[in-house]
């Protein structure tokens, strides 16, 4: 069965409709990539998984349960985590600070999860009392991003984590999704840099207008004339 | 819609009160405004043909909204108003509203000396005395019965204030005293002492303190408790409050008042009547601003209209001497009688009330006062004055 | 031409700051003393001016801790500051009052504080620390309550439905609260001041600084350090405090993270009311009198202290109104009474030119 | 007030500056030095760009680019070292002062201006523009209001053209701050493009960008080199490093570590050690 | 910021009115004039009584709506949070007080003696001084830190002129002054002189437009003075109009846009090659400018100013009229100004006076405690007659309730939700109208 489920969602801010009928799967430990125009609706999209939008029609469920009307808190207790893609540290708060927040559901922060953290990014460890707000672009993404393994969750959602990044760390970014992969942790993906998070993921979507426009295995994706035309700038 | 000019018959007196109901000088304000409806209660319980209407306006203790006040009871056909109270707001508001639309104002509680010479076409009337004589007669107090040959000044920092400690300095000075300091303080500070303390650094013989007993009470805690009560207080008569030795929570026996309090004939009475009608002890300046609600109810009766001009007419007949005395324990006989064409007299709770050709009092009177161990007020001796 | 000179005149102004600062410190400290000698001017009584200095300026900045951190956190002025530390101080001196007077004097008059009443005033009443310890604590803790329940109350009415909304508008939905919590105490308590407390407990002599204290203003000082210290410890160290600054900076990033924010912003009201509250009993005792002004009255200058200090900043709260205090006082000495407040925004303006983020460098957060 | 008809003598169709003195390289820096509470950010850089080329700068993150972005523009005052425009030092200027002399940048993370809508965000980019006095904004005449109206209509075609070749036209009336991630580059980069300035420091417009558009707006800027203006550009995607630079700055730790054509800098064991990783 | 819960009715009746933002104000005002009337006939006020009222109507609409308009060019413009308005206005009023009152005169302070036109351009010099003063520190602080500077400000204003200290000063040799707390009297009010021949003593007779007034005034019973108070409140109104049309060009145009760029974020700005310090500077110096002649204007009509006009609450007002129209419109400023005038200020005592006709609810108890006791034996009068007898707190109590509603429901004030496109044309593709 699948782990995440929508199903003909319609949603959007205020009056203003983005997102129609879409459809997304993610089973148990599925890798899976979405990509599209820019404005096309991805971020809406996974803003929608975590309820952070106006709903309109559809359903979200996680494990079988419906999560449609959830607020965040009990999403993430469900096991989900997110990245969002712009604004996704804490600008005056410390490295550290950063991510005890980011287990601030539990009673306590368990100092394995954190060593966890610190050894997948060791510049964190090495800058764990600078502020975040003053760290590099790259540091921050990867700042975000240990923040939302702090719990370990089931099903990681990431906006354009390799954004910013430089080239060995786009490598490297990639490498330690496939590794969260491995460890069982679904992943669902948006990424700009289309060709290489296609290549690397199980399945992938195209959203284009708001709209489901592709939905295939990655590679058969990266393979299609019109997709590549379309989409990955040939 | 015109505002009827009956004749005999029934006729209803119309007065406005603009007073601070909110505001610095709410405190004040709030109870002198009951004061100000007992000439009508008066009126209107017994049974004469003449009735009364009042009609108050907030003025919040502001120049602006005291205009918007008085303007809104012009509109309403009122045409003799009580107030306001602060002399800034009375000289606006004159200028304003009372002077062009010819409404008659009769004010209680503005002392500046400013009023003297406002020109005003001689709609403007108070039943209060000018702080010119009451800075006079708190130097001379000071001098004399305190004994100091040194002073310093303490004053809220507003005309009041402002005006009492310029009188009151240069009489002082002129009778051969020295000023060690003039400390303007606000009407509501959080703590007085360091202002206390660089009026008392010199070692004055005698403090002026001008102050409203709100802001006053906490001055005076923290002169008790850093102070000790030798040094001898003087105070104007916005200090005269019988509540504030309980607000202070000490005896205030080092303290000698001046106020121009009650020398009429019917302080008492009206006193009484301000018990009986509100189950509360009558607040400072009550005497005057039942005569200047008084007056102007005397004189519109003996105008016959509710009209401006007409009372104007009748302001100085129905005050000065000539004529059967009406007084706060005969009002309103003394009201219908007016009504009637008879030439009345009043002679009022605060004095005899009589204007001069300012529309400022002609005699004032002053009480020299104490507060007693017990903290109840005492009269002790009076100064008077005749307008010069 | 201007704008370069200001250019380069921000741009030396770091390094010549803290020269600028101490000289200006030093002159002034040059001027008292010369006036000293000369006899002008009494040690004494610039001992008392720079105690009450002090005393003030705690009291400006205690008032401020409260305001500091739903400022910073929740992200707007909250205009009705004032209110909550009057509301507070009313609450908690009731108590006192009830507590204190049961048995002995009407309660109708116990529960109005003396307004109205002609037999229950500051004088039968006869409160202070040391007669009447216990109505006192109880009275503080009061305080606390009521602020808080009056906290919470306002933001399930009128701050809750509008968190999408920005600073300005909540600072303007608050001056509407000030409005209604300050005549709803007119409504209840009229607008006279009364007195609350007999003396001000007994002298403390402090010959380190050449003046007594009452036991009032110690009251006030040891509260003021406890308060502030545990605050800061608070922010700094816990959970709650570290998520109450996440929030400060991006509440939808906060609410992702699995922060539970409605229940981070209630404990904010709650702590920054509690202090409040007691903060406004404290400067009640202080004085020895309330109305229903009191907090209205100093909300300029609590502002301009936590401002000075830096938004967030809890110290810079107490230091921002010390700097007041302290400055005000002293300027009493060669300036005319009437410009003692004058004297407190003009020193607030000079240090704002020179650290425009405040003493404590915190952040905006409107 | 006093300055506000000063702008009387500017002409917004200034073309590109391509012949400055002799072989002075638009832009160049020179020891440059930031250090944050004990970060050294930049660390004594020191490189020059030369007119009409567009240059990459690449390094790993954290080595300082965007500091050195900040230290030229006039963001953050240098600890140390110099920066010449043109010949001209410019070091410790006002950023308004910079850009005014003809050198703009965008910014990494974009800042839209965020209750302004798209059209206002770009009709706000032009320099020198007539109506920005008072007196001429208000005043009627041909000196005036009217002259405004004119260059006003002038610059709204440009705006739409631009509009149109970024992929914003539909979006047009809307606030920037509902933009989509990757709209808001867009509109950064539009802006600074609109700015037209002789020299223009990108630093990452295009992450989040689409691919497909992505290509179309390096077709873009290539126009531009053509026409005389000088690019520097931060972008962590080699490949676009490779395609089109002419040259490329490798930043590490601070300071610069190669400098050269791109070929020789893919090859650099120091690169690919420090940045590239690998398996290149 | 938009949320779509409240858009219909007010956003209809806005967008819709036919005539454009013109009659928009001219229905509001002619609203608040029907309201007014009926109140009055309720209670039965004279024809010069509702004649007189309505003046203070537009009067204060007037003068609220100019502190408005010149408050928006700061804040809602280029988000310049000057909460010192009321001190601003004071150094207007006094400067031209001081510059014309004549010299050694026979009572209250002196001054220059200089002509009214004088004073008026001095006062506003002053004011825009004031304001360049305040713009030094205003460059380097931010929203939340520029607002209690300028709070500082103007209380250093208000307490300086009040203080006795500059009650009475030598300036070269003249003898002059603020009068302190006591006030100053301000010259005669020029409008007048358009309708009498001596307006210091009207006997001497009026002049031909006075003639022509008055003559219109008693044919309907209406006293000259009311007549003369109508004549200096439409020259108001004519400032307001002049004012909307300064900063309405303003606004709409690259000027204005690069205000509204800084009030968004001033560092694009700056890279954009922007001098935001001189374009901050001219906007804060033009509003405050505009704050004093505002001044001037609204207590020109007065013949006398004191520091009691100035106190914090003033500038209060004035944002809530801001914001009741909608910061960043100008139009919205006005209708702000006119609604926060005729509903807030002046509506609330009229209200209270109907109440007061109709209803009596006996003698009022004087503690709370005993008003409320009696409802245990479901007795409400005396809460009512306490509550009444209070009904100068309760009309506060009402203002606060008002603020929040709206700021609830309609946080971007009446027009705030337009999008005013700050060009000079429109900027449709191809458009060519001009704005
Ligand atoms: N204001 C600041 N305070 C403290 N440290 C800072 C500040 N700004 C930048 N730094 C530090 O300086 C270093 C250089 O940062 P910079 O943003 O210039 O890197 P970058 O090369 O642009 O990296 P990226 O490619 O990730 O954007 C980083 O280690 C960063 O943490
Ligand atoms: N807060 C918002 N309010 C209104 N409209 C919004 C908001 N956020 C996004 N939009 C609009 O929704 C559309 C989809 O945006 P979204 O952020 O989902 O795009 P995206 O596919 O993630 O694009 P990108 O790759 O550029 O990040 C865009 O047209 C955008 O303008
Ligand atoms: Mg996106
Ligand atoms: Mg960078």
């Amino acid at each position: 069965m699948s782990l995440l489920t929508v199903e003909e969602l319609d949603a959007g801010y205020g009056d203003l409709q983005i997102l129609d009928d879409v459809d997304l799967t993610v089973d148990a430990g599925e890798y899976v990539t979405i990509v599209g125009p820019n404005g096309a609706g991805k971020s809406t999209a996974m803003k929608s998984v975590f309820g952070l939008t106006d709903h309109m029609g559809g359903s979200v469920r996680f494990d079988g349960v419906d999560i449609t009307d959830d607020n965040p808190e009990d999403i993430i207790r469900k096991g989900l985590s997110y990245v969002p893609q712009n604004e996704n540290v804490f600008p005056s708060l410390s490295v550290e600070e950063n991510l005890r927040m980011g287990a601030y559901i539990l009673d306590s922060v368990p100092s394995s999860a954190l060593d966890a953290v610190y050894d997948r990014f060791p510049i964190l460890r090495e800058r764990r009392d600078q502020r975040a707000g003053t760290m590099s672009g790259g540091q921050q993404q990867m700042l975000a991003m240990g923040r939302a393994l702090m719990l370990e969750p089931e099903l990681l959602l990431l906006d354009e984590p390799s954004a910013g990044l430089a080239p060995d760390l786009v490598d490297e970014m990639f490498d330690k999704i496939d590794e969260i992969n491995a460890t069982g942790t679904s992943i669902l993906m948006v990424e700009q840099n289309a060709k290489t998070a296609l290549r690397r993921c199980d399945r992938g979507y195209v959203l284009a207008q708001g709209q489901n426009r592709y939905v295939d295995e990655g590679d058969a994706l990266l393979d299609d004339e019109d997709v590549r035309r379309e989409f990955l700038g040939g | 819609l015109e505002g009827g000019n009956e004749t005999g018959g029934d006729r209803t007196i119309k007065m406005g009160m603009v007073v601070a109901e909110t505001g610095s000088l709410s405190s004040v304000g709030v109870p002198l405004r009951d004061v100000g409806h007992l000439p009508r209660i008066q009126i209107n319980d017994a049974d004469t043909s003449t009735s009364a209407e009042v009609s108050v306006q907030d003025s919040q203790t502001d120049p602006q909204q005291s205009i918007s006040a008085a303007q809104s009871l012009a509109n309403s056909g009122f045409p003799a108003v009580v107030g306001p109270l602060l002399s800034e707001a009375t000289i606006q508001v004159t200028n304003e509203i009372y002077k062009p639309r010819q409404i008659v104002c009769c004010t209680p509680g503005s002392t500046s000396p400013r009023l003297t010479s406002l020109d005003d076409d001689d709609f403007v009337y108070r039943t209060i005395s000018s702080d010119a004589f009451q800075g006079r007669a708190l130097a001379q107090t000071a001098s004399d019965r305190v004994g100091a040959s040194s002073a310093s000044v303490v004053y809220v920092n507003d005309a009041y204030g402002q005006a009492l400690n310029e009188t009151f300095s240069e009489t002082f000075e002129s009778n051969g005293g020295t000023i060690e300091a003039q400390v303007a303080v606000g009407q509501q500070e959080q703590s007085y002492v360091s202002q206390l303390e660089k009026a008392m650094s010199n070692d004055p013989d005698a403090l002026f303190v001008v102050a409203f007993p709100a802001g006053g009470s906490q001055l005076l805690r923290d002169f008790y408790s850093n102070y000790s009560r030798d040094t001898p207080i003087v105070v104007p008569d916005s200090m005269r409050d019988p509540e504030l030795p309980g607000n202070v929570g000490e005896p205030l026996t080092n303290i000698t008042g001046v106020s121009s309090v009650a020398a009429g004939p019917g302080k008492d009475f009206v006193a009484d009547l301000y018990s009986e009608e509100y189950d509360a002890d009558t607040p400072p300046f009550y005497s005057y601003m039942y005569d200047a609600s008084a007056i102007l109810m005397l004189a519109n009766a003996a105008a016959g209209a509710n009209d401006g001009s007409e009372i104007k007419a009748q302001m100085q007949p129905v005050a000065n001497p000539d004529g059967e005395v009406v007084s706060p324990e005969n009002f309103a006989e003394g009201v219908q009688m007016a009504a009637d064409g008879t030439t009345v007299q009043y002679r009022g709770a605060s004095s005899n009330v009589d204007f001069d050709e300012n529309g400022d009092m002609k005699r004032v009177n002053y009480a020299v006062f104490v507060y007693n161990e017990d903290g109840s007020v005492e009269d002790v001796d009076t100064i008077e004055y005749a307008a010069d | 031409m201007i704008q370069a000179a200001m250019q380069r005149w921000i741009g030396v102004r770091g390094r010549t700051t803290k020269t600028a600062v101490a000289l200006g410190i030093v002159l002034i400290l040059g001027l008292i003393a010369a006036d000293i000698v000369r006899g002008q001017l009494s040690a004494g009584t610039v001992g008392v001016y720079l105690w009450q200095g002090v005393i003030i300026g705690l009291v400006i900045g205690l008032a401020g801790v409260g305001l500091t951190l739903t400022y910073s956190i929740l992200g707007f002025a909250n205009f009705a500051h004032g209110e909550y530390l009057t509301v507070g101080a009313f609450g908690g001196w009731v108590a006192t009052f009830v507590v204190a007077g049961i048995g002995t004097l009407e309660l109708s008059g116990l529960l109005l504080l003396g307004f109205g009443s002609s037999e229950v005033n500051a004088g039968s009443a006869g409160v202070n620390v040391a007669t009447a310890p216990a109505a006192i604590v109880v009275g503080a803790g009061f305080a606390a309550v009521v602020t808080m329940c009056l906290a919470l109350a306002l933001d399930r009415i009128v701050y809750r439905p509008m968190r999408e909304q920005d600073g300005i508008a909540l600072l303007i939905a608050s001056i509407g609260v000030a409005f209604i919590l300050r005549y709803a105490l007119v409504l209840v308590f009229g607008t006279e001041q009364a007195g609350l407390t007999t003396g001000s407990g007994p002298d403390v002599s402090l010959p380190a600084v050449g003046v007594s204290a009452s036991a009032h203003e110690l009251t006030l000082i040891v509260a003021a350090i406890a308060l502030v210290v545990g605050l800061h410890l608070l922010l700094q160290r816990t959970k709650l405090g570290i998520a109450m600054r996440a929030m400060a900076d991006s509440e939808s990033l906060a609410r992702v993270t699995g922060i539970p924010t409605e229940r981070v912003v209630r404990d904010t009201w709650l702590i920054g009311a509690g202090l409040t509250g007691v903060s406004g009993y404290l400067l009640v005792l202080w004085r020895g009198s309330i109305s229903f002004d009191i907090g209205w009255n100093i909300l300029l200058l609590v502002f301009a202290a936590v401002i000075l200090g830096g938004i967030g900043s809890v110290y810079g709260a107490i230091v921002g109104g010390l700097v007041i205090g302290v400055a005000s006082r002293l300027s009493l000495i060669w300036l005319p009474a009437g410009f003692v407040n004058v004297t407190a925004f003009l020193v607030m303006i000079l240090v704002l030119i020179v650290r425009p983020r405040g003493i404590f460098s915190g952040r905006s957060s409107t | 007030m006093s300055s506000s008809e000063s702008d009387t003598t500017a002409d917004t169709d200034r073309q590109p500056n391509t012949q400055t003195a002799e072989g002075t390289p638009p832009l160049r820096v020179e020891g440059l030095q930031k250090s944050f509470e004990g970060i050294r950010a930049v660390d004594g850089a020191s490189f020059s760009v030369e007119a009409g080329t567009l240059t990459g700068m690449i390094g790993p993150n954290g080595a300082g680019k965007s500091t050195t972005f900040d230290c030229i523009t006039g963001f953050h005052t240098p600890d140390g070292g110099t920066v010449e425009l043109d010949g001209r030092p410019i070091t410790g200027h006002a950023p308004h002062e910079i850009a005014q002399a003809g050198l703009v940048r965008t910014f990494q993370i974009a800042r839209e201006l965020e209750e302004m809508t798209v059209l206002e965000n770009l009709m706000l980019a032009p320099q020198h523009q007539l109506g920005e006095g008072m007196w001429r904004a208000v005043l009627p005449g041909s000196r005036g209001r009217r002259s405004v109206a004119a260059s006003e209509r002038e610059l709204r075609e440009t705006v739409w053209e631009t509009l149109d070749r970024f992929e914003l036209s539909h979006l047009a009336d809307e606030y920037a701050g509902t933009l989509s991630g990757g709209q808001r580059k867009l509109l950064e980069l539009a802006r600074a493009l609109l700015a037209d300035p002789d020299v223009l420091l990108l630093d990452e417009p295009l992450a989040g960008v689409n691919p497909t558009l992505e290509k179309r707006l390096l077709e873009r800027i290539e126009d531009l080199r053509a026409d005389g203006h000088t690019f520097l550009l931060v972008e962590h995607d080699m490949d676009v490093i490779m395609t089109h630079c002419d040259r490329v700055i490798v930043m590490n730790q601070g300071d610069v570590l190669v400098e050269g054509p791109p070929e020789t800098v893919r090859t650099n064991e120091q690169v690919i050690e420090a940045y590239l990783g690998g398996d290149v | 910021m938009t949320d779509g819960t409240h858009p219909s009715r007010i956003e209809w009746f806005t967008e819709e009115v036919p005539g454009g933002d013109a009659a928009l104000v001219a229905a509001v005002m002619g609203a608040l004039y029907v309201g007014f009337t009926a109140l009055s006939l309720l209670v039965g006020v004279t024809l010069t009584g509702l004649v007189s009222g309505l003046q203070g109507i537009t009067f204060f609409a007037a003068v609220y709506a100019l502190a408005a308009l010149a408050l928006n060019l700061q804040w809602g413009y280029a988000g310049l949070f000057n909460v010192g308005v009321a001190g601003f206005m004071a150094v207007g009023v006094y400067t031209m007080a001081i510059l014309t009152r004549p010299v050694n005169p026979d009572t209250g302070v002196g001054g220059f003696g200089l002509p009214l036109v004088v004073g008026v351009l001095g006062g506003i010099a002053i004011a825009a001084l004031l304001g360049f003063v305040a713009a030094v520190p205003a460059l380097r602080v931010r929203d939340d830190y520029l607002a209690i500077i300028t709070v500082g400000l103007g209380e250093i204003v208000r307490l300086t002129v009040n203080s006795q200290t500059f009650a009475r000063v030598d300036v070269f040799g003249v003898t002059t002054g603020t009068g302190g707390a006591n006030g100053l009297s301000l010259p005669q009010n020029p409008v007048d002189a358009l309708f009498y021949v001596n307006p210091d003593s009207p006997a001497e007779g009026a002049t031909i437009l006075g003639d022509a007034l008055f003559g219109v005034a008693s044919s309907v019973g209406i006293p000259n003075a009311v007549a003369l108070s109508w004549a200096y409140t439409l020259v108001v109104v004519g400032f307001v109009g002049l004012f909307y049309v300064y900063l309405a060009r303003l606004a709409n145009s690259p000027f204005g846009r690069v205000l509204k760029a800084i009030r968004e974020d001033e560092m694009v700005a700056e890279a954009l090659g922007k001098d935001t310090n001189r374009f901050k500077i001219t906007a804060f110096v033009v509003g405050c400018a505009l704050m004093g002649l505002t001044g001037i204007l609204w207590q020109g009509s007065q013949g006398f100013t004191s520091p009691a006009n100035y106190l914090p609450q003033q500038t209060f007002y004035i944002f809530i009229a801001l914001i009741i129209g909608g910061a960043g419109s100008n139009t919205g400023s006005v209708l702000g100004g006119a609604l926060f005038a005729g509903l807030l200020f002046r509506g609330p005592p009229l209200l209270a006076n109907t109440v007061e006709a109709f209803a009596d609810f006996g003698r009022a108890p004087t503690t709370v405690i005993d008003a409320v006791i009696p409802l245990a034996s479901a007795d409400p009068f005396p809460l009512l007659a306490f509550l009444f007898d209070h009904i100068a707190a309760l009309r506060f109590m009402l203002v606060g309730a008002v603020l929040i509603y709206l700021i609830q429901n309609r946080p971007q004030g009446l027009l705030g939700h337009r999008k005013e496109t700050a060009s000079t044309v429109s900027l449709a593709r191809g458009g060519t109208d001009e704005q």
